[in-house]
């Protein structure tokens, strides 16, 4: 199942303007070295990757490791090239993606 | 609210008189709060429910909310609680009585079977020593205790009193009674008092 | 100034779960963050500057310290950053993100959260399209939290 | 002889006074560079991750669910079916067809129990999340619900014989010493100022305090990574006073909770709030 995300945008933007974007996304980032009450190891489980496209343009990427916070919160800018759809993914350990898209409003 | 506080105070001096009509004092009566405290927790077996019952003293100080009426009879009946070392020694190791300041490990419902001995947990409320930076302020900084009291036997016995049941010393403290709820052993409490006392002790390094 | 003792309750305290039980492996001695740095940034020595980052010098709890980061450029094809790398050397691990920017990212400013296993330095790399490095570095105590652990 | 002596203790007492001062001081900075991370923290409601469970608690209302498949947008919370704005702000209250008086999560829960049929005692065996677990479906209902009422006062009306009832045992109760540590909520909450370890604690004996507080909860736990609820903060309270598990629900949480809303009356709800 994909995880439970929410990206904030602008409502509207202009051609050339730097708009910033806020993405968070509900995971454990389980870091491989946390034990259990039971003093097993939980296996490590990250998003290891977040990328963000813009018109099929790649705009930002992140390489997330076990220092990166549970239910990761990244803020970001892009500068506005035109009009055109969001798309933001994230990957966990194991290949499994969460894509949301967003169209962007440019007047 | 006001004409409430006003009753109060009246009945704290009745009270103070006939200790018999301290039953009155609140808005509720004390069945009532024992009643819903019983069927909040169903799935406490027979040990555990018996920590919801109150003594004698911290009925009283409930009921007074812990500015009590009785206050030398409260301390008279506490101070007959406290049970000393059979050597008379009264300090213990100071570095095992730091690390007791340190812990609140012990009695949690989490912390069965335990693991490992009870804390004290003295940082959450006191300073002690001046390298720990993380402590709480809900009682006074002991600081430097047993260089100010310049380690008196008189002030070593006031101070494992006060660990073994605060409210030998102070009715109605805050403090748990650490020795006389079997929170912490005799030998701890000789810890801990070493920790305040003990003038190698980092409380009362400058 | 704090001392480390208080840090180290923090993470026994932490230690219920939040996974910064430092594996036997890594008891050894401390893991060469010089190794970790030239494999994320080449052989480059880094500069002081360009490089502003916002963290608090004290964090209440270590599982998630707010940060802003910004690394000065003009960001056009021709100059412009690269990529900000975040490293927490005294943690279990030491990598915390890397971002990777291009021109069309307008701005080279990120906020996230980070996990701090105990009080240390944590560094900031800024690679540039010059292969310029920058680097700067900010100091963060983590404390002990709650009733007592 | 005894002139010079207690000179001495007044040298040492003044020279130790100067050390706990310079003590006090460090104790300041730090609380002021805390105040910097909290307000970092708060800074962005968007990167709080319990609008994550506000969205999940909105889906789980809004989708047919347990035994009876039927969603909860029937489920009265004192306004009528279905209505949820404003409902939290005006709990706890009675509820004639419970017959008592219910917080947010004891509504949620008798509503899944009733409407959707789900088994009451299910509910009840792990109600609340481990640590670095997401809260349980019932308390994302509850800060869903909760979030409906952002902006609005804390205005329960305790006018109600029961309602008047409760509110007299939480007031008791928050006085009422037990266990083996011989603590009430009073033994931290009383005083203002006060902290334990670096945590300042909320006086909710004082409405001013309680008003700020009390609107923040259900609030996201950084130190355990998920929504925490105001019965399970309470839960929490009981295990750290050495009390067994305090039953989601019960009178004792309700009351202690209808206390506490008592006192924050007039005070802003602003969900979820962002705590260490």
């Amino acid at each position: 199942m994909s995880a439970k995300s929410r990206i904030r945008l602008p409502d509207q933007a202009t051609i050339g303007e730097v708009i910033e974007i806020k993405t968070l996304i509900a995971h454990p980032m389980e870091t491989g070295t946390r034990r259990n009450s039971d003093g097993t190891l939980v296996p490590r489980l990250l998003l290891h990757t977040f990328e963000t496209k813009f018109a099929g343009q790649e705009v930002f990427r992140a390489a997330l490791h076990t220092g990166t916070a549970a239910n990761p919160f990244i803020s970001f800018f892009m500068k506005v090239p035109g009009p055109g759809e969001f798309e933001f993914t994230w990957i966990e350990d194991g290949g499994v993606k969460t894509t949301e898209r967003h169209d962007l409003k440019v007047t | 609210m006001e004409k409430r506080r006003i009753t109060f105070v009246l009945l704290v001096c009745i009270a103070r008189v006939d200790p018999s009509c301290a039953q009155e004092i609140n808005d509720i009566d004390e069945a009532k709060i024992d009643a819903a405290m019983r069927a909040a927790f169903p799935k406490a077996n027979v040990d555990w429910l018996s920590r919801l019952k109150a003594d004698q003293t911290i009925a009283g100080c409930s009921q007074y909310k812990d500015t009590p009426p009785a206050a030398p009879t409260i301390a008279a009946r506490e101070r007959a609680s406290i049970r000393y070392p059979p050597d008379g020694e009264l300090m213990g190791d100071w570095k095992r009585g730091e690390q007791l300041a340190q812990s609140g490990y012990g009695l949690r419902f989490t912390d069965y079977p335990p693991t490992r001995g009870n804390g004290g947990n003295c940082y959450a409320c006191h300073q002690l020593t001046k390298e720990e930076l993380s402590y709480g302020t809900l009682g006074p900084s002991l600081a430097g205790y047993g260089k100010i009291r310049r380690s008196s036997e008189a002030d070593t016995k006031a101070a494992y009193d006060k660990i073994y049941n605060s409210q030998a010393t102070y009715p109605c403290s805050l403090m748990p009674r650490f020795g006389t709820n079997g929170v912490l052993t005799i030998e701890q409490i000789k810890d801990i008092v070493a920790l305040l006392m003990s003038p190698e002790s980092p409380v009362n390094r400058p | 100034m704090i001392k480390r003792r208080a840090f180290m309750m923090g993470l026994s305290a932490m230690a219920a779960w939040t996974g910064y039980v430092r594996p036997a492996e890594a008891e050894g001695p401390p893991r060469d963050i010089q190794t970790v740095v030239k494999t994320l940034v080449g052989e480059a020595t880094p500069l002081e500057g360009r490089i502003s980052f916002d963290i608090p010098e004290i964090a209440e709890n270590g599982n998630t310290v707010p940060y802003t980061v910004r690394a000065e450029s003009p960001m056009i094809s021709s100059d412009y950053v690269k990529a900000i790398h975040l490293l927490a050397p005294a943690n279990p691990l030491p990598q915390v993100s890397s971002f990777f920017f291009t021109p069309q990212s307008g701005k080279a400013t990120v906020s996230s959260r980070m996990r701090l296993a105990q009080t240390q330095e944590v560094l900031v790399f800024a690679e540039m399209s010059d292969g310029a490095v920058y680097t700067t570095r900010r100091p963060v105590k983590v404390t002990v939290g709650g009733c007592g652990g | 002889m005894n002139v010079r002596r207690n000179l001495c203790a007044a040298v040492l007492a003044s020279a130790f006074a100067g050390a706990v001062h310079a003590q006090e001081s460090i104790g300041g900075a730090i609380e002021r560079e805390l105040e910097t991370y909290r307000s970092m923290m708060k800074s962005d409601p968007w990167s709080n991750p319990g609008t994550l469970d506000v969205d999940r608690g909105e889906s789980l209302w809004k989708t047919p669910a347990g035994p009876n498949n039927v969603s909860l947008e029937a489920c009265d919370l004192g306004l009528g079916p279905g209505k949820v704005d404003g409902a939290f702000a005006a709990l706890p209250r009675y509820f004639a067809d419970a017959e008592r008086v219910m917080d947010v999560e004891a509504r949620v829960l008798w509503c899944m129990e009733k409407l959707q049929g789900f088994d009451h005692v299910k509910l009840l065996v792990r109600p609340h999340p481990g640590a670095g677990m997401p809260v349980k479906d019932l308390g994302a209902i509850a800060t869903y619900v909760a979030y409906r009422s952002n902006g609005r006062s804390f205005a329960a009306t305790f006018s109600h014989p029961k309602e008047k009832e409760m509110l007299a045992l939480g007031e008791a109760l928050f006085f009422h010493r037990s266990g083996p540590m011989d603590f009430a909520c009073s033994t931290c909450h009383r005083d203002s100022g006060k902290r334990i370890r670096l945590q300042p604690l909320p006086v909710f004996s004082k409405p001013e305090e309680a008003r700020r507080i009390v609107g923040e909860w259900p609030a996201y736990r950084v130190s355990a990574a998920h929504v925490m609820t105001m019965q399970h903060r309470i839960y929490d309270c009981f295990w750290q006073m050495r009390l067994p598990e305090v039953e989601l629900g019960s009178d004792v949480s309700v009351a202690l909770i209808s206390y506490l809303v008592k006192q924050a009356e007039g005070g802003e709800i602003n969900i979820p709030g962002m705590k260490r």
